[in-house]
């Protein structure tokens, strides 16, 4: 008997170069398992993701964001994850308001040398999606 | 105190210390102002207060060149404090007339509790904490919890807190009284699924004229994302989805910077309940960061400022 | 003209009748904001409350969105599919100011080239016209020539004369629309007489004015004083409320959007009023605000005047009255100085 | 009850659509400086490639689709008729698009819209084209169109810069024309590099020093909004009357047929009242917005 394919959420992460990146990396060559739903965008610093970019990543059908940058006080620039985490935050809080679940955005704090964090966000991230479901909040037209 | 305050305008005007006058005029229509922008030392003679200067004048400072003389409600000078801790304002270069304000009438509350549009009315007036409508000759008395602007029966600081003059008495708070908050509250308590529903029908009827963004003094930027064409954040077409983002993101581009001054939701033409979503965007600031918008002009931007710890539960 | 009449109470009926054939748009506040949208088979409040939508009737001949055409890619190639033309529709309560305006965006989009989406919708929509028994006091429709009660720029003419409506058949369609309703009852000449009276008192009752006489030479004559524009742009905070709900602005934009596979072209309401309208990659030739209010106001009184002798602005009052800041264009009209100023350009 | 007055059927909206763009095919590209290239292109429909035809100075709306449609004139001449090509400045949203496609890629195509040059006035003259940058593009279209018929024209003057070597566009066609005897050809840049021989210097001024005469001439120029404010004293100074001055003007357009409003000059519209215009035309224009 054929057994129809479980459905598979894709998430688009961004990470920042320096940290996460080199996260995700580490956790690919030292052979983790992880689920590939993740699609990977380098972005130089955390405090580079405007929340035009979460949205977009939603309005685009992605199912899932994941936000992921150094730890506080680990920035290469200082102070960008500090001024990322209170957008992020303000983010997350503000589209759960508006009607978008909070598993759709995800933020941790990956350093380059956690590959195992990153395996465990990654398939965290997506078994909470699985969970609620494929995104179909801008859906109706247009998708 | 209209007298005082045209006064004052004047004699700023005339003593040089001031290019520009920004305050308000009787507008054309019943029941509604208009900002006046002037270098006339004679047309000041036709500024006015009362319970109708909706508009936020904390735009205008960004547009004129040179000193301005500005006259401001609690809402314009927290927004004009705002713009101060963002670099849009030189201080020295303003010279705030702060007024009392009693709070603003909202003519649509009127209009739905006396069943007549505003210009089938013949007077509107607040006093000692009680409005009157006159329609006909037939006088009715409505109390202010039911006709002011719910921004106003909200409002903690309803007379400017930072000026440099100030006309009349400073009036008593409107602020405390747990209203305006009661929509914010309904959606809340509706499932996840639900409230994108709402906003959704909400944001359908968006024509994207705008002016929200035009009328908010904390949409400062010269070029607004939705205009970025490389690469095309959102579409020009005025579709719910990217009616929907516009705000969203507008919302928070000025998270820290907005006042909930309620300016958005009164100008816009298809009645969009803007101010649950600004109102709710104050509420998280507050919660979250501790942070109030327009209260501490030395104190860094909420954005650009942080502490070592702090959002730790919606960060892994 | 033949006139015919109808008693208020049958008008459901009369509007059943046409919506077994057709789709059938009333003024409706349903959807949070007054605009025309498909009756629902029962509700006539409207004639109780309407005195006019915020969204004027152009929205439906030229919406805010529409589809051009969908597209989807196979490969390098694209497949192009038309959207569906429009069905049959009656537009019942348009107010004359709209309907004038719906005569000048008739002008527009059936000049040199025949605009497929407008003309499609316009030529299978009938207007019925409803005079104004309560203008707003931001309308001035007198001024352009128009009176509130009455039109011709429509199919059929209802007036309110008290408990019945008198209808006049403008044109051989809306005749047509009358001709098997058998609940509409020939109208008296005391019906005629009583029905000029009406629209006589509420002609009356519209009292802002403006002076058009001379008026495409008047702005000509201060085109170029750029501190009377200056003066007059300074409160406008640049939004397209006004533009965007005017009943005779009909500039749009036109977009793409691409998802995956399948994509479609919109066409949308643009402003005269946006600096991006204008903008090109190197200058844009409306930067400041005050060519843009100029533009908005010449536009309708001298532009369009000028190219097909009417002016551009139907009176309807909504920008006055939906202004955030209560720029009025009336008052920016009669401050236009009379004669050309000294300094010379 | 029937309305058979009103239009008697559904008209399906693809019948005579003006904004239905024609599928066209890229068949060649050619880089001309580092933000321009031109497109050579053809309709996929074989029966189009006969039918279409155009007159040189029009213009046409091209899009990528997905991401929109923009403005630009066909710069090849409707006497070479083999294919179309157009002038491509990577500039904004579409212009980045077309930068983005490759050979046998699918674009859209709308037109052709707008006036055309006045070949009627022109013939039997001496004439004087004064180009600068992607300027070029319209004038090289009535070059082209000129130099077929070469034996209907008088003498032929080609004034033409850029701002660097690098930016000289069509630098294949500028080599030919200098090759015809019978045509000048003055090329300019505003500043050269190590490798430049040629003239250094304004348009303007480099036409004020070759100097065509005005006696039974027309000039024809075409260039950024500046160089134009620049060449019409300099023309009217060599005695040419403003009806002898012909421009091509530039403005952001939508629709390209008179409807979409954004591209009005007082009650002038371009796209449909131009975009070609004497100097003697424009001096009568209400604004200055151009």
């Amino acid at each position: 008997m054929e057994r129809k394919p479980e459905w598979e959420p894709t998430i688009v992460g961004f990470l920042c170069k320096w940290c996460s990146y080199a996260g995700a990396d580490l956790a690919g060559t030292s052979r983790k398992k992880y689920p590939a739903n993740v699609r990977i965008m380098k972005i130089p610093c955390s405090g580079r993701v405007d929340p035009l970019l979460v949205l977009k990543g939603l309005r685009l059908g992605f199912d899932g964001v994941v936000v992921s940058g150094c730890h506080p006080g680990d920035c290469h620039y200082q102070t960008g994850n500090y001024r990322a985490r209170r957008r992020i935050a303000i983010t997350k809080k503000f589209l759960e308001y508006m009607g978008v679940p909070e598993e759709r955005i995800q933020a941790s704090w990956v350093s380059a040398s956690e590959g195992d964090k990153f395996a465990r966000v990654v398939a965290d991230t997506t078994k909470s999606i699985k969970k609620i479901g494929p995104n179909k909040l801008f859906a109706g037209n247009g998708r | 105190m209209e007298q005082e305050l045209r006064k004052e305008a004047k004699k700023l005007l005339e003593e040089g210390k001031v290019d520009y006058i920004v305050g308000f005029a009787t507008g054309s229509l019943k029941f509604s102002t208009t900002p006046l922008i002037t270098r006339d030392k004679e047309e000041v003679a036709s500024l006015v207060i009362n319970p109708f200067i909706v508009n936020n004048l904390a735009k205008f400072l960004t547009q004129l060149p040179g000193r301005v003389g500005i006259v401001a409600k609690g809402c314009d000078s927290r927004s004009i404090v705002s713009l101060i801790q963002d670099n849009q304002v030189v201080r020295e270069n303003i010279v705030i007339i702060g007024v009392p304000c009693s709070g603003l009438i909202d003519m649509v509350k009127v209009e739905k509790l006396v069943g007549r549009d505003r210009d089938e009315i013949d007077d509107v007036s607040l006093k000692g904490g009680k409005v009157t409508v006159v329609i006909g000759g037939q006088k009715t008395e409505l109390p202010t919890e039911k006709v002011l602007f719910d921004s106003c029966l909200g409002c903690e600081s309803p007379s400017a807190r930072e000026y440099d003059t100030f006309i009349g008495e400073p009036g008593k708070e409107t602020g405390g009284r747990g209203l305006g908050k009661d929509k914010i509250k309904e959606l809340e308590s509706m499932t996840t699924e639900e409230r994108w529903e709402f906003w959704k029908t909400q944001f359908s009827r968006c024509i994207r004229c705008y002016a929200c963004r035009q009328v908010c003094p904390a949409c400062f930027c010269e070029r607004c994302f939705v205009e970025e064409s490389e690469p095309q954040w959102v579409l020009p077409a005025p579709k719910w989805q990217d009616n929907l983002i516009f705000q969203v993101i507008r919302n928070i581009h000025v998270a820290g910077r907005c006042t909930d001054c309620g300016a958005c939701e009164r100008v816009c033409p298809v009645n969009i309940p803007l101010r649950s979503l600004t109102k709710k965007m104050c509420g998280l600031v507050s919660e979250m960061f501790n942070y109030e918008a327009g209260t501490d002009k030395n104190a860094p931007p909420l954005m650009t400022a942080y502490e070592y710890e702090e959002a730790k539960d919606l960060i892994r | 003209m033949t006139i015919k009449k109808i008693s208020k109470k049958d008008m459901v009926e009369l509007l059943l009748d046409w919506g077994r054939e057709m789709t059938v748009l009333v003024p409706s506040r349903d959807k949070g904001v007054t605009e025309m949208t498909e009756w629902d088979g029962k509700d006539i409040s409207f004639l109780g409350w309407y005195r006019n939508t915020v969204i004027p009737t152009k929205s439906s001949f030229l919406p805010p969105v529409e589809e051009m055409f969908t597209f989807q890619k196979n490969g390098n190639g694209y497949q192009i599919e038309v959207s569906p033309g429009q069905g049959k529709r009656v537009v019942f309560g348009v107010r004359p100011c709209d309907a004038r305006a719906i005569a000048i965006m008739d002008k527009v989009f059936t000049d040199s080239h025949e605009d497929p989406y407008y003309v499609s919708k316009r030529k299978n929509t009938v207007l019925i016209g409803l005079g104004c028994t309560n203008p707003y006091d931001s309308c001035f429709c007198t001024s352009s020539g128009i009176s509130p009660a009455e039109s011709t720029d429509v199919d059929l003419m209802f007036t309110d004369i008290g408990d019945d409506f008198v209808i006049e058949e403008i044109t051989e369609v809306g005749k047509e629309l009358l001709a098997t309703a058998s609940i509409v009852k020939k109208a008296s000449q005391a019906d005629a007489v009583t029905m000029k009276k009406a629209r006589a008192a509420v002609s009356g009752m519209v009292t802002r004015k403006v002076d058009t006489k001379n008026i495409v030479d008047k702005l000509q004559a201060c085109f170029n004083d750029s501190d009377f524009w200056e003066k007059v742009a300074a409160k406008c905070v640049g939004c397209g409320v006004c533009t965007l709900l005017c009943p005779t602005c009909c500039c749009f934009d036109i977009c793409d959007e691409l998802f995956k596979k399948q994509g479609a072209r919109y066409r949308t309401w643009d402003s005269c009023g946006f600096s991006s309208y204008t903008k090109m990659p190197m200058e844009n030739p409306r930067e400041e605000k005050w060519r843009r209010v100029r533009q908005k106001v010449c536009h309708k009184y001298e532009f369009f005047p000028m190219n097909s002798e009417v002016i551009a602005c139907t009176g309807c009052g909504r920008c006055i009255r939906l202004c955030p800041v209560n720029w009025d264009i009336t008052e920016v009209l009669a401050s236009v100085p009379a004669e050309q100023p000294i300094k010379n350009k | 009850m029937a309305v058979t007055n009103i239009s008697p059927r559904k008209k399906k909206l693809d019948e005579d659509n003006v904004y239905l763009p024609s599928i066209a095919v890229i068949d060649r590209i050619i880089e001309e400086t580092p933000s321009v290239r031109t497109l050579h292109f053809n309709f996929k429909e074989e029966k189009l490639r006969k039918r279409f035809s155009f007159e040189s100075g029009q213009f046409a709306e091209l899009s990528v689709f997905g991401v929109g449609e923009a403005t630009f004139c066909i710069s090849s001449s409707p006497t070479r008729n083999d294919h179309l090509e157009c002038a491509v400045n990577r500039v904004g949203l579409v212009t980045n698009a077309l930068h983005r496609l490759g050979v046998g890629a699918e674009i859209g195509f709308r037109g052709p819209y707008g006036n055309s040059f006045p070949l009627e006035l022109m013939r039997g003259k001496n004439l004087v084209f004064v180009g600068g940058g992607i300027g070029l593009a319209p004038l090289r279209s009535v070059i082209y169109n000129v130099l077929d018929n070469r034996n209907e024209y008088g003498k032929i003057n080609i004034i033409y810069g850029a701002r660097t070597p690098a930016d000289l566009c069509f630098k294949y066609d500028l080599d030919s024309w200098r090759k015809d005897k019978s045509i000048d050809v003055a090329i300019t840049v505003d500043k050269g590099d190590e490798s430049w021989t040629g003239t250094e210097g304004f348009v303007p001024a480099v036409l004020e020093q070759v100097a065509p005469s005005a006696s039974d001439a027309m000039a024809i120029v075409c260039g950024p909004p500046i160089m134009i404010r620049f060449t019409f004293p300099v023309l009217e100074k060599l005695s040419f009357a403003p009806e002898q001055i012909i421009t091509t003007l530039e403005k952001r357009m939508k629709c390209g047929i008179g409807k979409c409003g954004r591209c009005n000059i007082g009650n002038i519209y371009v796209c449909r009242d131009g975009p070609v215009f004497t100097y003697a035309q424009m001096k009568n224009f209400i604004s200055d917005e151009y």
